[in-house]
């Protein structure tokens, strides 16, 4: 299903932002909120995992009812998971669109990866501390 | 350490000591001038040349809040000025409102040591020292905003003048502040509603007191605090048609001087000095303000003199800006400062086109020409406002030349002399009394002759400033370029005896002063400790009071001016 | 050990009422803060000492090893980009710009991913805007714009707007209008006498709308603009017409979305409009505790407040093209130097894949995602906790942050100071 | 005079390029020109295999072809003010910034700020242009004041901003507000956009495709015809914005008037 994805700050982002190789702020990076309705067309459950795609790529999430979500509107906070399916491109103002990432959502199987295998993914080398 | 320069062949003016044009020696020692100087010295030959104490600006907006956005908002003006890092000297952009560095070498090679940023609100006032570090090339000094200030303007309802010194007296050594700055006092208040005061005797939206009373009870503060420099005011009605009223009126408000400086700085003056009624009408009142000056010594102004060319206007008058921006719909920006002032920032295009920016040049000119006494009346542009400073050598070479002043006649709208009294008058100005307007009256204005500013005879600061121009060679009434390029750069800068600029380029990484004032008032008046002074900060400013004072880390090499509070 | 007045480094608005208490070099607890706050000063995830990489292994290195080897991977880059500084104080930000000038690098803040457009939008037409404490004191009218104070700015409404008394509102609660336009419902919203939903993309077209209402041109308006009635524009109009001071703050909602920096233009055209009939002003809710202070620095030293590219010799700004996401995108710098900030965490991927592919640095007390990426990590202290230096808030206001204890880790100005001395001596 | 300008291999593909000295005049006389590659200063000769054919003894006379891997070379045809450049493939950034006579021709796609604040003569892309074609710089009140830019394919966002005088030409598509802050001259859109003309205030620009949605600050004036490739349409007339002053003119198609938010 195609949904619009936009991003922001949550306070439980904010909280674990200077520990993301932990799983408190993997379980927040990678929670996608959307409305309940959205989640029973989709058959999905709270805390179900859901490969998101766009731009190319893809990451798996965890959903989460928001029902103050209009339909068709999904939020991730701000971060790695949501970045993954960022376009780089900035209409020549330096900024990207991460308030408004088209984007298709199905359910899955696999988990979400931890931050440091996200970054695996593009070339990095996971420091493990 | 012993560092010695001796300058030889001189042609000094060094008003404060009395030397009117003498070729002569210089030696300096330890950054002090002495009477001879130690071995070993390095020896400039100043073959003749034009040898002035360093320049001093008395008026100038270089650093702080506003100036930074002026910046930030301005990459227009960026492109304009742009160096790349050379020997020590750093990147610069900018025009109008140049980055921190490019102010420095600009000041430095045109003969300039120190510069007072004319408006520097206390709330903000790390930032304005920050800058100041990035201006290294120049001693600072800050005026400190008072005129939107709660505390003050209780004191003043209460009538109580005590109380008034006493707050600034705590501020300024909290915020390491020079001077009181009022601009537009009480109008500032009155734009946090968005108004502003029609006149001197317009009351303050709930405050309840006028301009008047306000200017009145700090000129009596700053004199019980013993501060070195006056109340230190731009007027109300900045650029307002008709506004001279109220500037003759403001300058009434002076009390006869008591000492050797006057009680009342009125800054800007042109911007303060018109007649009409509208922008249609608008004319010069320049004579009958320079007439209210010359029979009063307990003032002095200086020009605000504009210059043809674009530029930036940035002032604490905040509803004076949105009244500009209407007229030129360009940009605006505006900061208030809770509880103690504003400040608007615009770009601004001054045209010979322009009627009115015809006759607002002409008025700067004539204040400084009919002036009786060069003391009273300080070069400034109030830069960047009227002009960006290293416009000051046209200005000093349009003061000194008749001729010139002809020549720009027939470039600037023919309608204008129908406005101005300025090509009637035939007075040239001599060197002397352009080194009063540049240095020594603003030393003697701000009252920093006490620590060594302004003058060159022993024991002073060695902030001396070697020009290109023989004056016996010279006369600045035809050769008039000469002048303005001779200004424009020095052979030496030399900033507390050192050598920091030649030729127009700057050769050492510089260590500047911040000159501040600290009055010492006796332990019932100090407001740290005053139970309604903090309880109020407490509630109503958004930082803890703790958290207000400027530490000392941010003035590496403070100079403070202690003086004992008449209380 | 109890410190009062410390100042909390996380957010934009830089509370200055926190009361923490210390043992040593830990912090047993915050009072007055908010989730984020007691977050920060009690986190003890700390990078223990400097790290490099070797192939696909870490290792642990000494400063000296990791200062040297970042000075040389900066010097030989022909176009070296110097990313992040918003976690970090003015003086570390100063000596950041030196190095940039010194390597004839680009330099850029997280200003690039978050209020850039803003100030893009201000450098077209300026910004009526106040310090907080005028807006506690006055506003009757708040505005917030895009932004969701409650979970990024949690004291925001506090401390400054909703529920903060003022001189001249004295029950805030009651005397304060808020207004809140997003586009969709969030906790902040919840509180709002007046939610205004737009639909994705739509800010423009809404401001356009009540430009267009306050200029007397209302009966143009459309049945409904960009989801948002008319009936509700003007309402809308009416409060902000109505307001004695009225206070207008947004967030990333309209510098991220469609349009850009075309929206806080028009958002800032709306408010000069106010102003002809009332007092109003316009403030971005700034997110990094120091980001305007990156901003402020860049400023004085460069021009431009961020986006700078010194490759000529001379400051540049584009943002589009000097912009960091931009270089990465279109891989451009062949070294990185990241400071205070993680890009591996909040650039798209695209731009996090170039920073794996060159040699990039980090300077940060944390291991965070952009570690990974790199080949160094030099940790060193928290401001605010193990160093101090100055810092502006969201309004411009600077602010000493005080060190509570101090630890064996260097502060960024420390490592930043022998890197530019090293990068100097090379380049003689 | 012909110089050709082939561009060698670099060990950094990806590093800008910016050459601002390759315009015709600066070929009368000398070769031994500076560019820059990121932080470094180069000849024109390492970064370029550098061919002169002819004489010539006026700018007006001297062409210059860039060939190769051109697509990261900025400022090519900097104030350039007579004679040609031809770009056998994609150019830079800023190509023709400033440009006041002459003529730049672009065969493959032009990046970001084509004829950036230009006053003169004509740019030529055969290809597709990126953002900001025949825009300004940041903070100016004015962008491109005069000449003609045409792009025969699509152009990207921010065309033609802030325009002032000259004519910006888009056969294909643009994308969202061409003609954002527009004060004078003609933007003429051969195919979609969206949000055309926001906060226009002067000049006049032509959308002959789909305008997608139009902003709701635009009044209805009339209608008008207009002929743009041969073909005459029926357009229907909007002033604008009115947001703001304006006294713009928006032509849309009357078949394709689209959607009022």
């Amino acid at each position: 299903m195609d949904f619009l994805m936009t991003t922001g700050r949550t306070i439980r982002q904010g909280s674990y932002v200077e520990r993301k190789n932990t799983p408190s702020y993997r379980d927040e990076a990678s929670c996608i909120r959307m409305n309940p309705v959205d989640m029973l067309e989709l058959l999905v459950e709270e805390g179900d995992a859901v490969r998101v795609t766009g731009n190319g790529s893809s990451v798996v999430m965890r959903t989460k009812p928001d029902p103050m979500l209009p339909r068709g509107l999904v939020f991730v906070c701000l971060g790695p998971y949501a970045n993954v399916l960022a376009s780089p491109w900035t209409h020549g103002t330096g900024m990207p669109d991460f308030k408004t990432m088209p984007v298709s959502i199905e359910p899955t199987t696999d988990a979400p990866l931890p931050v440091s295998a996200l970054m695996k993914e593009c070339g990095g080398v996971p420091y493990e501390d | 350490m012993t560092q010695g320069i001796l300058i030889k062949n001189a042609y000094v003016i060094d008003p404060l000591s009395g030397i009117r044009g003498e070729v002569m020696d210089i030696a300096i020692r330890d950054g002090r001038i002495v009477e001879e100087a130690p071995p070993g010295s390095q020896v400039i030959d100043a073959g003749g040349c034009l040898t002035l104490p360093g320049g001093i600006d008395s008026h100038s907006h270089v650093c702080g809040t506003k100036v930074n956005f002026g910046r930030y908002m301005s990459p227009e003006d960026m492109r304009a000025g742009r160096t790349s890092r050379k020997g020590v000297m750093h990147v610069t952009s900018g025009y109008s409102v140049p980055t921190t560095f490019g102010n420095s070498y600009r000041y430095s090679t045109m003969g300039y040591t120190t510069v007072l940023e004319g408006a520097m609100a206390p709330l903000e006032a790390r930032h304005t020292h920050e800058e100041f570090t990035a201006t290294p090339h120049q001693d600072m000094l800050a005026n400190t905003l008072f005129d939107g200030n709660w505390s003050v303007m209780e004191a003043v309802r209460d009538k109580d003048v005590k109380r008034a010194a006493a707050i600034v007296a705590w501020t300024l050594a909290a915020v390491r502040g020079f001077a009181i700055k009022l601009t537009n006092p009480g109008g500032t208040e009155a734009w946090g509603w968005g108004k502003d005061v029609a006149n001197i005797h317009d009351p303050v939206p709930h405050f309840e007191v006028t301009p008047a009373e306000i200017i009145s009870t700090m000129i009596q503060a700053n004199e019980i605090l013993r501060l070195p420099h006056s109340v230190h005011l731009h007027c109300n009605n900045l650029g307002v048609p008709g506004n001279f009223r109220t500037t003759l009126e403001t300058m009434d408000l002076a009390p006869p001087a008591q000492g050797n400086r006057q009680t009342l700085y009125l800054t800007h003056v042109q911007f303060h000095s018109y007649g009409g009624t509208t922008w249609r009408d608008i004319s010069s009142k320049s004579e009958d303000i320079a007439r209210s000056l010359n029979s009063k010594p307990q003032v002095v102004i200086d020009m605000g003199q504009i210059m043809f060319g674009r530029t930036t206007t940035m002032t604490a008058d905040g509803p004076m800006e949105f009244k500009l921006y209407m007229l030129h719909h360009n940009k605006w920006s505006n900061h208030d400062v809770e509880l103690e002032t504003g400040s608007g920032i615009i770009p601004v295009y001054y045209s010979r086109k322009s009627l009115v920016n015809c006759v607002m040049w002409a008025i700067g000119l004539e204040l400084a020409l009919l002036a009786k006494n060069p003391w009273q009346c300080l070069l400034s542009t109030d830069n960047p406002n009227g002009a960006p400073f290293v416009k000051y050598p046209e200005i000093i070479a349009l003061l000194m030349s008749r001729r010139m002043r002809e020549n720009e006649r027939k470039e600037i709208d023919p309608r204008t002399e129908h406005y101005v009294p300025l090509f009637a008058l035939e007075r040239e100005l001599d060197w002397y009394d352009i080194a009063v307007m540049t240095r020594a009256g603003q030393a003697k204005a701000l009252g920093i002759t006490r620590i060594g500013k302004g003058f060159l005879s022993p024991g002073a600061q060695a902030d001396v400033a070697i020009y290109p121009l023989k004056p016996d060679q010279l006369d600045p009434s035809v050769d008039y370029q000469q002048v303005m390029a001779g200004f424009s750069r020095t052979l030496y800068t030399i900033k507390r005896g050192r050598v920091v600029a030649r030729d127009g380029d700057v050769v050492v990484e510089g260590a500047n002063s911040t000159i501040w004032t600290r009055s010492r008032v006796p332990p019932g008046y100090d407001m740290g400790s005053d139970p309604e002074f903090t309880k109020k900060f407490d509630q109503y400013y958004t930082v803890r009071l703790r958290n207000y004072p400027v530490q000392d880390v941010y003035l590496p090499r403070g100079v403070c001016i202690e003086t004992e509070a008449a209380l | 050990m109890r410190i009062e007045d410390v100042v909390c480094p996380f957010c934009g608005c830089l509370c200055d009422d926190l009361v923490v208490s210390v043992e040593g070099t830990k912090v047993l607890s915050v009072e007055n803060g908010c989730t984020l706050a007691t977050e920060k000063f009690t986190g003890d995830h700390r990078l223990a000492h400097p790290i490099r990489r070797t192939g696909g292994s870490w290792e642990k290195t000494t400063y000296d090893v990791a200062i040297r080897e970042t000075a040389e991977i900066l010097l030989d880059a022909e176009r070296p980009l110097l990313y992040g500084w918003s976690g970090t104080f003015v003086e570390a930000q100063t000596i950041g710009v030196h190095l940039a000038e010194l390597l004839g690098a680009v330099i850029d803040n997280t200003s690039t991913v978050c209020h850039g457009p803003s100030i893009m939008a201000i450098q077209e037409v300026g910004h009526p805007g106040c310090t907080l404490g005028q807006v506690k004191n006055r506003a009757d009218v708040i505005v917030y714009w895009g932004a969701n104070p409650i979970e990024a700015h949690p004291r925001h409404m506090s401390r400054y707007t909703t529920f903060a008394d003022g001189f001249f509102v004295k029950s805030a609660f009651r005397d304060r209008k808020v207004i809140v336009v997003d586009i969709r419902e969030t906790d902040s919203s919840e509180i709002a006498d007046e939610f205004v939903k737009v639909t994705p993309g739509g800010d423009y077209a809404v401001l356009s709308a009540l430009r267009m209402i306050v200029r007397g041109k209302g009966e143009l308006v459309p049945e409904k603009v960009s989801g948002v009635t008319r009936e509700q524009l003007f309402r809308v109009a009416n409060i902000c017409l109505s307001a004695r001071f009225g206070a207008i703050f947004f967030g990333l909602g309209l510098t991220m979305s469609r349009g850009k920096y075309k929206n806080i233009r028009n958002a800032i055209e709306l408010t000069e409009e106010l102003n002809r009939h009332t007092k109003f002003t316009i403030s971005p809710m700034r997110g990094h505790w120091n980001v305007y202070g990156s901003n402020e620095v860049f400023t004085w030293i460069t021009g431009y407040p961020y986006a700078v590219d010194f490759s000529r010799g001379i400051a540049f700004y584009n943002p589009g093209e000097t912009t960091s996401v931009d270089i990465l995108r279109r891989k451009e710098c062949d070294a990185c130097l990241v400071v205070a900030s993680d890009p591996g965490a909040h650039f798209p991927r695209a731009c996090a894949g170039h920073l794996a592919s060159i040699p990039t640095v980090q300077i940060d007390p944390h291991v965070n995602a952009t570690t990974h990426l790199s080949r160094i990590q030099i940790p060193v202290a928290v401001t605010g906790i193990d160093a101090e230096g100055t810092a502006y808030r969201m309004d411009g206001v600077p602010i000493r942050t005080r060190q509570l204890f101090s630890t064996d880790y260097p502060d960024d100005v420390a490592v930043l100071g022998r890197i530019y001395s090293l990068v100097k001596e090379a380049k003689g | 005079m012909r110089v050709i300008l082939k561009t060698r291999p670099r060990k950094k593909p990806h590093v800008p390029i910016e050459a601002e000295g390759i315009i015709p005049q600066n070929f009368l006389r000398k070769n031994d020109l500076s560019v820059y590659e990121g932080n470094r200063e180069r000849h024109l000769e390492d970064l370029f295999f550098v061919t002169v054919e002819g004489p010539a003894v006026s700018p007006d006379q001297v062409e210059v072809i860039l060939t190769g891997d051109t697509g990261r070379i900025k400022r090519v045809g900097e104030y350039m003010n007579a004679g040609r450049i031809i770009i056998e493939g994609d150019i830079g950034m800023h190509c023709g910034n400033f440009m006041s006579a002459g003529e730049i021709i672009v065969r493959g796609n032009a990046d970001a700020w084509l004829g950036r604040e230009m006053r003169g003569g004509r740019i030529l892309c055969e290809g597709n242009a990126g953002d900001y074609c025949g825009a300004g710089y940041r903070g100016e009140k004015r962008g491109m004041r005069g000449g003609t830019v045409e792009v025969m394919g699509n152009a990207g966002d921010f065309v033609a901003e802030y325009l002032s005088g000259g004519e910006v030409i888009v056969h294909g598509d643009c994308g969202d507000l061409p003609g954002v802050e527009m004060r004078g001259g003609t933007l003429v859109i051969g195919g979609n956009c969206s949000r055309p003309c926001g906060n226009m205030t002067g000049g006049t620009c032509m959308v002959l495709g789909d305008p997608g949605e139009l902003l709701p600050s635009f009044r209805r004036n009339g209608s008008t015809e207009a002929e743009f490739g041969g073909k005459k349409f029926r357009m229907a007339v909007f002033r604008g914005d009115v947001a703001n002053r304006g006294k713009g003119t928006l032509l849309v198609r009357e078949d394709l008037k689209s959607s009022r938010p």
